[in-house]
């Protein structure tokens, strides 16, 4: 962390500019040659740095779950991975995996864009007016440290068993996540360019849309991400609600039957679909965000 | 011309007024006085240079006239009216370009455009000509963070001069050009005012391209931030390469050099 | 479809929210009603909920969103407090124990220990009746409240000594601990106290909604008749109600004492029940659950199970 | 949202600048003459922003309470304001409530600050390191959709049931809260600031400390808000695992008693002590990036 | 002096040596070159003023100095080695100042020393020592946000200098300065140069400030970005008000106008 290891290869955005940029992709396929370019010799583009992303993701995966398979050989009464897989088959034979992977994927999906959609709005009004700021602030800051558990019973009275309280709960989650990020995005932007819209006559509303949203997109898509992340894990919450399919259901559900194979499925399930809308995420900021300096 | 009495504008006729205008700044606890008791009147269709040594408060007298700062003390007015906040009506041109860096070239020319809700098909046209007019034509697509310095500086210029303001307020617009770029948009510029009727603010810290555009030429002197000399430029338009050459163009030259350079420090000679 | 059904008026059939508990217990008699089309015979449309405790569904009968609920031995204070009205008993559970690792044989044995249990349960009954019947408290032991799938894993991985817990989730922790000791179980306290499980209805809906009650209490005892009859269908109706695998089913019914309609009409009638939830009501106020002790009339509605079972015949 | 209302009040940092800086107190404070500043009129600063925004606080926070009042005398099944305040102070004379309050404040502070500590150095590693981004990523994203009940059991098999596994359950929230919002900040921070620093000899450590730090400071804080409410949210399922004390405990041993007062007391408790703690952070925050250009 | 073929650097003597190199960058689906196999050599304790329009390519050559941009073809050596990242050996003044916004001008400038590993007493004197020399010292504690734009590029100016590199790598350094100002730094830095012996590429679009501080001019050409002329400039140091008059430094100064400004567009005259 102190030196700069010429083996590390750095990411795409590299702060350590050309001889960096260029030592990512390169040192990854071990050519170890960073920052002595010969002459003539054309620089390589973005693929292999991605390339080498995704290996090393898949690495990373394959040990996690070589952990897990120790682990699970080794006295802890956790199912082995062909066991879980057996049993994601098995699920999935039955009609059963499909079923709950939509109603959850609903669920969280609905929460997570009305949080997103609502914080970003409410993050403008919190960052630029006092009032909103006073008012929502205090209810904000005390609903995000309270466990979406103790709101369950809260929720029921107030929404009944349907659907709503539980995409309510999720919307919640996501919400809060997010509003804190957008508001630190918008009273982060950088002032000479709401100058610049204003001199150029833009009012309030205009400067939001066309000037504070983009500015403050890297601020934006974190929180979405952070939002996305506790949508899923308030999900199981969400289903304890009179739910009848769902992942989180069917993971509460094993729980009564200490069926570990089905709740390991479940939170497989739960984190490779949290991971795969992250990496959606991630491929619209890249778009959103290619302007930035950085790149 | 200064009153120390806030009645409305006494200069009636004046398009821009600047009444005892003082701005300080919280500088170590202490306040720091970038702006002391400055009044200029600017006529409707004049051209003011503002000439004077770096941190003498040019930038932040522009800022007070845009709207975009307040005055700590003293008015500034605008057609008669106090300044209440930026507008259209007042093209300004940033000293560090402020542009938007997630728009291409076009859309930042095109931002005011759109903002005014020009339709499309003549947003885009007026974008084009003014792009072309600054020689960005090749770069149209490009983002800010694929300019050079000068090409940026450019963009924000054609930004400005898009919207078509009746006042210009421009902070050393050409300083980042090399000497072709900006002898051709000095003559653009000064034959767009002469023709279309515009007041324009124009910092700058070249002599010579303060006497050379301006119907007068204001010096100012730091600590604290005050004008220190104005000079009138009776030098006819337009302002060809033989004025420029004129014995009396290297007086004027002179005597603005003069009173930048050898200015007796803190005399209050508010001439504005 | 609701001519058969004595207790059926003319204005159709009436619609019921019922809540439940995707076990053998909550579940079985749904799946039946259900499978054998009772529900339609007695004139009732059944929307089922699945929740995972029943203090939920308390709550859900408190506004409205539920009219009918199932609740285990740990929630019996619920309605012992006014929160609900026990409308039918349902099953007794043999499935609480408390155990020790090796080597603790008695509760002597955990004095001083560690001892995980989840608060509010029946593994937290069947703790304190150990207790109190080897002349121990609470103070004699280190009691860790814990989660249910905590508690397993804290005993597979010898993290605590000793815990109140039931099965099958004991049996997950044999396979890991095939010697773990089971210190005690319901059928020692049979005398004093029972672990049963039973329905429950909102206080507005047996207050003003005799019928409805009534209807869907005749459906519940056909249902008893049948599990009792039929123990293998039922766990396999049981099963697919809740997509489960029958065997978890049929280990989880393994544990439960299933009582045919005219034994729990006989335990009702000759106050057999009263004594059960007089003991757990004892029970709850030891705990200090409950304050003041309640008489099982006032939530238990013992004559309208049995009224129920002769207008349905 | 759409158009400059002149009534409304501005934040500190105005995007308005001088005219709604000015009119952001003033307006406040009802002379509602934003933007037409008197000749010689003094500007005053900042402290009736704070004033207002205080005021405004403590509007919303009655009118909160007002609404749950109304809402438990209306046949909701809640405990009125006083009833809670009843049970608090009966609690508080047990001396409970102390006791619970230092156990619970002491693991979360102690989670929460190992976890941002952590986050910030794991995200400047992902930010700059493809071989970091790509090993940590995945798990941080399948960790962060995966509730923390899910986690218990994997938790106490590995630390037991000491102190250890609440703290380190509270860790992860909010490192994984932290860590998301810094790996943005650190590929944020400006190209020129990085390529100043190396021009001027500086290594990777010393890029890391001296300038990406500072500059990713507004992200940092984001994730160490989100981070703090986060881990105050997980307290209650983090003292699901055996504790004896702590405020999460007790509304859970409440909560079996259907004691709704007790449950408030804990609520109400975690949030007010969640948002002193985030007041603080503020604080630190407006003393860190007094900076940037926005004020 | 331009091989083709990649030999290690045939100038053995040359302080920098930029052999064949080419810039390109991705625009709109295209490569746009930003530099045309440009050669240069740039010998020890030579001063090199670069000119030429804007967009022609100047930061970008400097930027591949620095070791902040890699060639997409050729090489750029210094000291006989092949530039492998950014160093403290070559002190950069950046087009756009790129001050650190949170630290304070004089942490600002100590930036570099601390780097090093300077003992703090020395540092603050160092420190000091910089910022007086830009006229900066009432402004030592200040953040760069309060500070006018030739105030920050004095800063960025007196960063450079304080770490003391052998090479000096200045894009536009003066360009946001008054005359005065200016010249009494471009007079300091002669005067440091000629002392210290220092090499030095300084960027500027002012031809007299070329002319008047270089040993030799290149005159760069936009479209592709490449040398278009290479101008030595006989005149004697130290470079005194007697020089500027004199008919040489006029000729010189006409020599170089004309490259700039009647070039002959595209036309691939690689005189470097
Ligand atoms: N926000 C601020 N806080 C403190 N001082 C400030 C602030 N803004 C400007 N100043 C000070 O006000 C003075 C005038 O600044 P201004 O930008 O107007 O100078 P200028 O004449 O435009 O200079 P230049 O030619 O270098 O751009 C400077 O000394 C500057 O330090
Ligand atoms: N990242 C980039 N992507 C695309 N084009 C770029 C990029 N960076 C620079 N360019 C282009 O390279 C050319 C040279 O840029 P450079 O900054 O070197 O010009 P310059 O000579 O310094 O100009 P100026 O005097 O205006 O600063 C310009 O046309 C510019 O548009
Ligand atoms: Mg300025
Ligand atoms: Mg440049």
């Amino acid at each position: 962390m102190t030196a700069s290891t010429p083996r590390l290869a750095r990411n795409g955005p590299p702060p350590g500019a050309p001889a960096a940029a260029a030592a990512g992709p390169r040192s990854g396929r071990d050519t170890g040659a960073a920052g002595q370019p010969g002459p003539g010799r054309p620089t390589r583009r973005r693929p292999p740095a991605r390339t080498l992303l995704l290996v090393l993701n898949a690495c990373s995966i394959v040990a996690g779950v070589a952990i897990w398979w120790i682990l699970s050989l080794n006295g802890f009464q956790f199912p082995t991975p062909p066991e879980v897989v057996e049993k994601a088959v098995q699920l999935g034979r039955d009609g059963l995996l499909r079923q709950d992977v939509l109603a959850s994927l609903g669920r969280v999906l609905t929460g997570f864009l009305l949080g997103s959609a609502a914080a970003i709005p409410v993050g403008f009004l919190m960052g630029w007016y006092t009032v909103a700021r006073g008012l929502f602030e205090p209810w904000i800051q005390f609903f995000r440290t309270i466990p979406p558990l103790a709101l369950l019973p809260l929720v029921l009275v107030l929404m009944g068993i349907g659907e709503l309280p539980k995409v309510f709960v999720i919307f919640l989650a996501a919400f809060l996540a997010c509003v804190i990020s957008t508001y630190q995005g918008v009273v982060s932007v950088d002032r000479t360019l709401i100058n610049a819209a204003r001199v150029l006559g833009a009012k309030d509303g205009t400067i939001f849309v066309r000037v504070v949203v983009p500015a403050s997109t890297p601020f934006i898509l974190v929180g979405m991400r952070v939002g996305l992340g506790s949508a899923w894990a308030t999900l199981v919450a969400a289903e304890l609600l009179a739910a009848q399919v769902g992942l989180g259901y069917r993971m509460q559900q094993a729980q009564l039957y200490y069926d570990l194979a089905t709740i390991f499925v479940g939170i497989i399930l739960i984190g490779v679909l949290g991971l795969v809308m992250d990496r959606l995420l991630l491929l619209a900021e890249s778009r959103l965000t290619g302007w930035q300096e950085r790149r | 011309m200064t009153t120390t009495t806030p009645t409305p504008a006494p200069a009636a006729t004046a398009k821009i007024s600047v009444q005892e205008v003082s701005k300080t700044f919280p500088l170590r606890g202490e306040d720091f006085v970038a702006l002391d008791r400055v009044s200029l009147d600017i006529a409707d269709n004049e051209f003011v240079t503002v000439v004077g040594p770096s941190g003498c408060g040019k930038s932040t007298l522009m800022n007070v006239l845009a709207g975009l700062e307040e005055p700590t003390s003293g008015r500034a007015l605008v057609d008669g009216k106090d300044v209440a906040g930026p507008g259209p009506d007042r093209g300004v041109i940033f000293q560090q370009y402020a542009l938007f860096p997630w728009l291409t070239v076009r859309k930042n020319v095109e931002f005011g455009l759109k903002v005014a809700g020009l339709p499309a098909a003549e947003r885009r046209e007026r974008a084009e000509h003014f792009i072309r007019l600054v020689g960005l034509d090749q770069f149209a697509d490009a983002l800010p963070k694929m300019l050079s310095g000068g090409m940026k500086q450019r963009c924000a210029i054609a930004r400005a001069y898009a919207v078509d303001p009746s006042i210009l307020l421009m902070d050393e617009p050409f300083g980042a050009l090399d000497a072709l770029t900006r002898v051709t948009l000095q003559e653009q510029l000064l034959e767009t005012w002469s023709r279309e009727k515009r007041t324009v603010m124009f910092i700058t810290h070249d002599v010579d391209e303060a006497v050379f555009l301006a119907n007068r030429v204001v010096v100012m002197a730091a600590r604290p931030g005050r004008i220190y000399d104005v000079v009138d430029v009776g030098l006819p338009y337009p302002r060809t390469e033989e004025v420029r050459l004129s014995p009396e163009f290297a007086r004027l030259r002179n005597r603005v050099w003069h009173s930048v350079y050898h200015q007796t420090p803190a005399l209050n000679a508010q001439e504005g | 479809s609701t001519d058969s059904g004595a207790a059926s008026g003319d204005d159709g059939p009436v619609a019921v929210d019922f809540g439940y508990i995707p076990d053998f217990n909550g579940t079985s008699l749904l799946a039946i009603a259900e499978d054998q089309g009772l529900w339609e015979k007695h004139g009732v449309e059944v929307t089922t909920s699945s929740f995972t405790n029943g203090p939920l569904q308390i709550q859900a009968l408190g506004t409205g969103d539920l009219d009918f609920g199932y609740i285990g031995p740990g929630a019996f204070w619920l309605p012992a407090s006014g929160q609900a009205k026990i409308v039918a008993m349902n099953t007794l559970g043999q499935a609480d124990r408390v155990v020790g690792q090796p080597g603790n044989e008695a509760m002597e044995d955990l004095r001083g220990k560690t001892v995980a249990v989840p608060e509010g349960t029946s593994g937290d009954m069947i703790l304190t009746l150990a207790l109190r019947d080897a002349g121990m408290t609470r103070d004699d032991i280190e009691v860790v409240p814990m989660e249910p799938a905590a508690i397993v894993a804290a005993l597979s991985s010898g993290q605590v000594d000793g815990a109140g817990l039931w099965y099958p989730a004991l049996a997950t922790v044999k396979e890991q601990v095939p010697d773990l000791v089971e210190i005690a179980e319901n059928s020692d306290f049979e005398d004093e106290i029972a672990f049963p499980t039973a329905f429950v209805a909102g206080n507005d809906v047996v207050a003003n909604e005799q019928e409805k009650v009534d209807r869907v209490i005749a459906a519940l005892r056909e249902a008893i008749t049948y599990r009792a009859a039929n123990m293998d269908e039922t766990i396999e109706l049981t099963a697919e109600f809740n997509d489960l695998d029958p065997a978890d089913v049929a280990a989880d019914a393994a544990n439960v004492q299933v009582l045919t309609l005219e034994e729990l009409d006989a335990l009702t009638e000759d106050g057999s029940v009263d004594t059960w939830l007089t003991g757990m009501v004892d029970y709850f106020v030891d705990a200090g659950q409950l304050s003041d002790p309640v008489e099982p009339g006032e939530f238990y509605t013992a004559d309208q199970f049995l009224s129920a079972g002769q207008g349905a015949r």
